[in-house]
């Protein structure tokens, strides 16, 4: 493998940007590799987390993003806990997911609640959902969630299910739970009736206002 | 009135090419006061001085200014000269008109005004020059050595070797300090007792030196050169004059306590020597365990002592030595590996500390050099090491690196394969720090011949798996997690100040730093004195340190000492403070800004003998005349000699501008 | 002792049971709950991972209403106590932020209001943990017992409130204060990759395997856990790790107010037992703690 | 503050053509002293209008030294000490920064020009620094003008 390395201010400016967004001052990693040893989905890691954050100090910005670590992560805090000089290191993966997603590098899954919709991305999803790979299904499921939040106010848990396993391609896998866990009475099958459905809404569409105008700041 | 003489030097050309001097010297010569003023080519040259030291007589000078180099080049030459004819080095001042003036001031007429002042401003401040005389302070010439490790007992015999008595004091019951307890030492692997044993007994042999074991420091009154020390002999239970050392009571005792010196691997009587070399190889009794003193019953020991040494009622003893010279060598802790919960806690009792595990395969440990585990005594076939461990860890509040860990770890690993040449040795490190001659050698040796694999990255966990030990760590350079199963974890961890080492350093009146690490003056030019004069330092109480430096440092402290005892009496500069009685309101405010407790209190008596008012009070043995307590005064009841305020106020009131 | 309670999504459905254990146990020690109302979702992971304005707005615009009527919250689920704490960690540190905050849930929250996890209301020596020992009537004493806290009841160390993060202890005092038989293992605060359960199955079966091999290992009859993430994810994948690890494991994963409530001697139907997917019956009735026809 | 009266007749209202300023510094011997005399000894260039008093440690300051200097006519004042760590006598200089930061304070309260006043850290091997914090420092006291000025601008105002 050969890197080029960026110009010192290129070098800079990405290091500068998640160290602005996660508060962290990511200078202070000295690569002992205590994150990486402790971090539980470290296995499953295209590159390990003190990997990515060498990748951050180098500014090969590219590298940081593109690897699947950053959407396995599970927020657990390990690493933070644990680091001796102190990072938090999930916030900066939290950072990094978010600069991700910004950039648009890679397409949200769209989503809708019509029925209509559904067949059609039901159709969709055996065609091409099932190359999907990690990074897509974190966002899927993000976005999902997101979006039930947004819809209902609450999550509603059979259809966040059931438009996943439909988005994500991986069909049967967990919606077979789904008999099982309504024997049990686990999950509703009617979403519950938030009242204030339409401040949600406003909350979503406010944010969504206020971050488009800061990014074009930028 | 004032009889000043001015001097002004061309120093060749150096000074007289950018200034004026002709004319500075005759500027001079109309200043109120200067009844004489001459120019001359080289001033520090013979005839040089003797002009100054002729005018002296003959105009029957009472100041002298030289108007050439920076003070800080000839002072001392110009202080001397004008000694020589009996005239008071201290009512001379120098003008710098050639660092400070011709050689940075290419405008000669600029320079040639400046000079004219720089000039003005000394005589004016030499007019208000007294005579002072330098401080003589007798020396009492026997020195207090405090702690007996390796450090403080090379320290002991150096200074003993040059002639003088030393006392050697020692908390524990016997000198020795970590290094007794070690096996081999790197990095020549040689044994550690063997080489020790010798000097421990040389000790008490020695004439010159006496040693106070279980002995503590209650007080250190004085300064440089007069300092009484206030020592704690602390209760031994034993009359040592009696004892003869035969060791019945201690195989007999029923107390069962965790022996410190075997670092809690096996058990040691109340009444104990803690280890068989011990010096002196007279026993105390632990009245914290002994049963005698705790409940009151037993008395075992009394009854079987054929010699009749045992007294349960010896008290607590203190005495009183007056020493010139202090060497402080208090050593190092370790951290109790139960700081890192995610390393085990403490919980498994195969997880140990780096010191345990010299214990495990000391001849003289608890498994006789065997490598016994301590859950079930089998020998560990997988071993892990794990470097750095409360190290380097901005996490706990210690950022530094304990120097020594690398080295021992890979002796460690050596030692290992020695006993268990089929064992495998792992080593989790972050950086392997081996500076030193035949260092990095010996580290590589460990690796190549002696097949310790090394793992760059640290351990983020260790767990249970079916009884057995799991080691989580991570290896950087492949950057990815490994996991080793485990069969004993020997952890290196931090070096430490020992607890409670501040407010003994308090007592003392010498700094520490973040980690309570004692100060040393300065870190390259000054690396075993303190900022209190007459007291040093040895060993690991400065900072970690491995042996051979403990003992290099230990050699310095004991030079310095002998430097300071080789002459007859001790002469300080008379640059110190001094209090105006009178006005000292006795707030003590400057007391807190001396950095070298310097200021004491003093009560001032009337006639009866009653202490009419308490006011500060400067000794000139510890007083460096930095003037900070001066500058603090809000009476301005303190002075400090050669700085005083009406001198630098004669010079300020003498910037004005030049008239002509 | 009175507080506002938020359940969140979970508590209203996969996890039930901890809401009806939670409230029968509140109830039974003097703990006045008042849910409140029209709650809605904390916004969870996938909010903070996605947008930071967001995941400070959901969380606050429920704070806003408990601060206006002066009661603190308490969050059963480990993930809402834990976004609604940082949500109010954050605000209070930044003036400028809580007003941006404020406008957008158009609402007034000062920061006043403090979160609590359940575990807390009783280890933080209110006297509930005395109540409960005193109001014991099961002797749970044979029942062999892990405590799982997983990540969010332990870090970050600030947000959780722990002593000592890698060795929590609320839990396993509150169990002990209950008569169980409360023992030591490693694998406390190890993730079990709930957060990836859905998104990346196979990695969250390893950890999960990881975890229920251990808590076997170390003589555990049952876990208690005290969030309905770690609960749902060790419950329903322990089926699953025959075909994948090959090891048929049989622990329940009680919400630990479950077990409280059994200590209390509580109807089992009002701790929802039944719905556990591991069904923890047949062990109950082995160590005799509850009768055969239960 | 008193005025020297000359002075005030002097500088009436605007700067003489000829006007140089005058700048004190304060150097304790241990470090800006002996980076001072390297300055020399490089044979580093700079303004010759500063004056140098030599104090044992920039603890030994007084601030009463810095109001006395502006009162017999100096324009500017430089104080000079070790690095922080490096003091000869362990904490002086610390004192010195702590001591010299409220008062720059009080004078700026009193809305006195702080291009007058100056604070450095100089080393025995800094002759370099030594040259270009006087240049600094004389060309900042240069913008501020005669301090005559500031005393008749006073009067003026009285
Ligand atoms: C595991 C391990 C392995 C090591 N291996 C090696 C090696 O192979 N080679 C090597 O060169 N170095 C080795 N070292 C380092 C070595 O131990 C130290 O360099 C050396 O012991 C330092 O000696 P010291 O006299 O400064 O301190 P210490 O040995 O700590 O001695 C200090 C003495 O002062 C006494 N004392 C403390 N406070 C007081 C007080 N207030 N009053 C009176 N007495 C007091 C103590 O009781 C003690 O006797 C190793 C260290 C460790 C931890
Ligand atoms: C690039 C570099 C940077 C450094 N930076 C630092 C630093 O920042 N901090 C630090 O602490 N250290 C630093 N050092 C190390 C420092 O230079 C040495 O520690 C120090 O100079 C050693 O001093 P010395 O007196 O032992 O040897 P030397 O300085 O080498 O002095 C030996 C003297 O002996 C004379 N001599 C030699 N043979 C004979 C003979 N046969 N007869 C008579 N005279 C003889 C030589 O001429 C010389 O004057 C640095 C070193 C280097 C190379
Ligand atoms: S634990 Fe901290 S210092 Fe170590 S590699 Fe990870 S982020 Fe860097
Ligand atoms: S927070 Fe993410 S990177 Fe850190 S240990 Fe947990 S899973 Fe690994
Ligand atoms: S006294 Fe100083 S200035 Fe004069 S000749 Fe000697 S070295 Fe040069
Ligand atoms: S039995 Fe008596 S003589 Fe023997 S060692 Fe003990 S105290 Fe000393
Ligand atoms: S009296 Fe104390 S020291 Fe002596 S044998 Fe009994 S327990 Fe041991
Ligand atoms: S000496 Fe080595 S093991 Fe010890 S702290 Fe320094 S780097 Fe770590
Ligand atoms: S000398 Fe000054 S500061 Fe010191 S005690 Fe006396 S009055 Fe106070
Ligand atoms: S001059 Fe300095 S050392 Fe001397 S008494 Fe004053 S403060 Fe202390």
């Amino acid at each position: 493998m050969k890197y080029e390395l960026p110009r010192e201010n290129d070098q800079q400016h990405f290091m500068s940007i998640i160290e602005k967004m996660s508060g962290q001052n990511i200078r202070l990693c000295y690569q002992c590799g205590k994150c990486s040893a402790g971090c539980p989905i470290c296995h499953e890691m295209e590159d390990s987390p003190n990997q990515i954050i060498r990748y951050i100090q180098l500014g090969l910005k590219e590298q940081a993003l593109s690897k699947n670590t950053i959407w396995l992560c599970a927020s657990c805090q390990t690493c933070s806990t644990r680091c001796p000089q102190q990072l938090d290191l999930a916030k900066i993966m939290d950072s990094l997911r978010i600069l991700h997603q910004q950039e648009s590098l890679q397409q949200n899954i769209p989503f809708s609640t019509s029925a209509k919709d559904f067949g059609h991305r039901f159709y969709n999803s055996l065609l091409n959902g099932l190359q999907m790979d990690v990074r897509s299904n974190v966002n899927a499921f993000s976005d999902l969630f997101l979006k039930m939040v947004r819809h209902y106010g609450r999550q509603f848990e059979t259809g966040l299910i059931y438009n996943y396993n439909v988005n994500s391609g991986f069909l049967f896998s967990n919606v077979l739970k789904g008999p099982m866990m309504l024997m049990k009475a686990k999950i509703n099958l009617i979403p519950e009736d938030v009242k204030r459905r339409e401040k949600v809404e406003k909350i979503f569409s406010k944010i969504e206002q206020l971050e488009k105008s800061e990014k074009e700041k930028r | 009135m004032a009889r000043i003489g001015v001097f002004v030097c061309w120093c060749g050309s150096n000074i007289a090419e950018n200034v004026d001097v002709v004319e500075v010297a005759r500027y001079a010569a109309t200043l109120p006061g200067v009844v004489h003023s001459v120019d001359y080519k080289y001033m520090c040259s013979d005839p040089g001085q003797k002009l100054i030291t002729d005018a002296i007589r003959t105009q029957h000078l009472d100041g002298v200014v030289v108007a050439a180099c920076s003070p800080r080049m000839h002072e001392v030459t110009y202080r001397r000269t004008v000694a020589t004819v009996g005239f008071n080095p201290y009512l001379f001042e120098m003008a710098n008109l050639r660092e400070h003036c011709s050689w940075v001031h290419e405008n000669k007429a600029e320079a040639t005004i400046k000079a004219k002042n720089l000039v003005r401003m000394m005589v004016e401040k030499v007019k208000q020059n007294q005579p002072l005389y330098q401080i003589q302070i007798p020396v009492t010439k026997r020195a207090l050595v405090i702690g007996g490790g390796i450090a403080g007992i090379q320290a002991a015999l150096d200074v003993a070797a040059g002639g003088y008595e030393v006392i050697l004091l020692e908390k524990d019951p016997s000198i020795g300090g970590h290094m007794a307890q070690l096996d081999e030492t790197f990095p020549t692997l040689d044994c550690s007792q063997c080489i020790m044993t010798p000097r421990m007994v040389e000790i008490v042999q020695n004439p010159n030196i006496t040693l106070y074991s279980y002995s503590e420091l209650d007080a250190l009154e004085g300064y440089i050169g007069n300092f009484t020390a206030k020592i704690r002999k602390k209760a031994r239970s034993v009359d040592i004059t009696k004892c003869t050392g035969c060791g019945v009571c201690q195989q007999k005792c029923p107390a069962k306590v965790p022996s410190e010196f075997d670092e809690g691997l096996s058990t040691r009587g109340a009444i104990y020597v803690p280890f068989p070399q011990a010096v002196p190889n007279k026993p105390v009794i632990d009245r914290e365990h002994c049963i005698k003193f705790t409940k009151g019953k037993c008395g075992l020991c009394e009854k079987i002592c054929p010699a009749g040494a045992i007294d349960y009622n010896q008290q607590d003893e203190i005495v009183e030595e007056k020493v010139g010279a202090v060497i402080v060598a208090t050593g190092y802790d370790l951290l109790p590996k139960d700081t890192y919960a995610e390393y085990g806690y403490g919980q498994y009792p195969d997880v140990i500390t780096s010191l345990q595990f010299e214990r495990l395969v000391s001849a003289s440990g608890p498994t006789n050099g065997e490598l016994k585990r301590p859950s079930d005594g089998k020998i560990p076939q997988k071993i892990v090491f794990i470097q750095c461990v409360g190290s380097r860890d901005a996490s706990q509040g210690r950022s530094y690196c304990s120097k020594i860990c690398c080295m021992y770890t890979a002796k460690h690993t050596m030692l290992y394969r020695h006993k268990v040449p089929k064992g495998e040795a792992y080593v989790f490190y972050m950086d392997i720090r081996a500076g030193g001659k035949n260092y990095d050698e010996f580290v590589r040796r460990a690796i190549e011949e002696d097949k310790a694999v090394y793992i760059r990255g640290r351990v983020s966990k260790i767990y249970l798996q079916n009884g057995r030990m799991v080691v989580r760590g991570a290896d950087t350079l492949i950057g990815g997690q490994v996991e080793i199963k485990a069969d004993m974890v020997v952890l290196a961890t931090a070096i430490t100040a020992p607890k409670g080492i501040d407010k003994f350093a308090q007592k003392l009146g010498v700094g520490y730093d973040l980690h309570h690490f004692l100060s040393e003056a300065h870190p390259k030019l000054r690396p075993v004195e303190t900022n209190s004069a007459g007291i040093y330092l040895a060993g690991a109480c400065q900072a970690p340190k491995d042996i051979p430096e403990a003992v290099a440092q230990a050699g310095a402290a004991a030079g310095k000492v002998l430097g300071l005892f080789g002459g007859k009496n001790l002469c300080r500069e008379p640059i110190v403070a001094k209090v105006n009685e009178s006005t000292c309101i006795g707030c003590f405010i400057c007391q807190k800004a001396c950095a070298y407790g310097a200021i004491e209190m003093k009560g001032l008596k009337d006639r009866k003998g009653n202490v009419i008012k308490v006011v500060a009070s400067v000794n000139t043995g510890k007083c460096q005349g930095c003037g900070a307590c001066t500058a603090t005064c809000r009476s301005n009841s303190i002075e400090l000699e050669g700085y005083n305020d009406q001198q630098i106020y004669a010079q300020i009131n003498a910037i004005g501008f030049t008239n002509d | 002792m009175k507080y506002a309670y938020f359940p969140g999504c979970s508590l209203h459905s996969t996890a039930k049971e901890f809401d009806l254990s939670t409230r029968a146990v509140c109830k039974n020690l003097d703990i006045e709950l008042v849910e409140i109302p029209d709650w809605i979702c904390c916004g969870s992971t996938p909010a903070h991972t996605t947008s930071e304005l967001l995941s400070l707005a959901l969380p606050l615009a429920n704070c806003t209403w408990a601060e206006n009527n002066h009661l603190d919250v308490v969050a059963p689920c480990a993930s809402c106590f834990s976004r609604l704490k940082i949500a109010t960690l954050e605000v209070q540190k930044d003036a400028d932020l809580r007003k941006k905050i404020n406008t957008i849930i158009e609402g007034n929250f000062e920061g006043n209001t403090k979160i609590f996890h359940l575990l807390h209301l009783f280890s933080n020596g209110n006297g509930s943990a005395e109540k409960l020992k005193e109001k014991t009537k099961r002797d749970l004493s044979t029942l062999k017992v892990v405590a799982y806290y997983g990540c969010l009841l332990a870090r970050p160390k600030e947000v959780a409130g722990v002593v000592d993060v890698e060795n929590p202890q609320s839990m396993d005092r509150i169990l002990n204060k209950a008569g169980l038989d409360v023992l030591d293992w490693s694998h406390k605060t190890e993730c079990c990759g709930a957060s990836l359960s859905i998104t990346d199955k196979k990695v969250s079966l390893r950890l999960v395997h990881e975890i229920i091999q251990t808590a076997a290992d170390a003589g555990a009859d049952c876990i208690a856990v005290a969030c309905p993430l770690c609960q749902s994810n060790l419950d329903l994948q322990q089926s699953e790790l025959k075909n994948n690890h090959g090891h048929k494991y049989h622990l329940p994963i009680f919400y630990f107010t479950q077990l409280m409530g059994l200590a209390l001697g509580l109807e089992t139907n009002k701790l929802g037992l039944k719905r556990l997917i591991v069904d923890p019956r047949p062990l109950l009735k082995n160590k005799n703690i509850i009768g055969i026809e239960e | 503050m008193s005025l020297p009266s000359e002075v005030i007749e002097e500088n009436k209202n605007e700067i003489k053509k000829d006007w140089q300023p005058k700048v004190i510094a304060f150097l304790c011997n241990w470090c800006s002293y002996a980076g001072a005399d390297l300055a020399g000894t490089s044979r580093l260039r700079y303004d010759s209008h500063i004056e140098i008093i030599r104090v044992p440690c920039s603890g030994r300051m007084d601030p009463l030294f810095i109001l006395k200097c502006l009162e017999k006519g100096a324009d500017g004042i430089l104080v000079s000490g070790c690095h922080p760590g490096d003091c000869h006598y362990a904490t002086g200089n610390y004192y010195a920064r702590r001591k010299f930061a409220t008062f720059r304070k009080l004078l700026e309260f009193c809305g006195f020009d702080l291009r007058r006043i100056h604070f450095s850290w100089v080393s025995a091997a800094e002759g370099a620094k030594w040259s270009k914090v006087v240049n600094e420092v004389i060309s900042q006291v240069r913008e501020a003008g005669p301090i005559a000025n500031m005393y008749s601008r006073r009067e003026n105002q009285l």
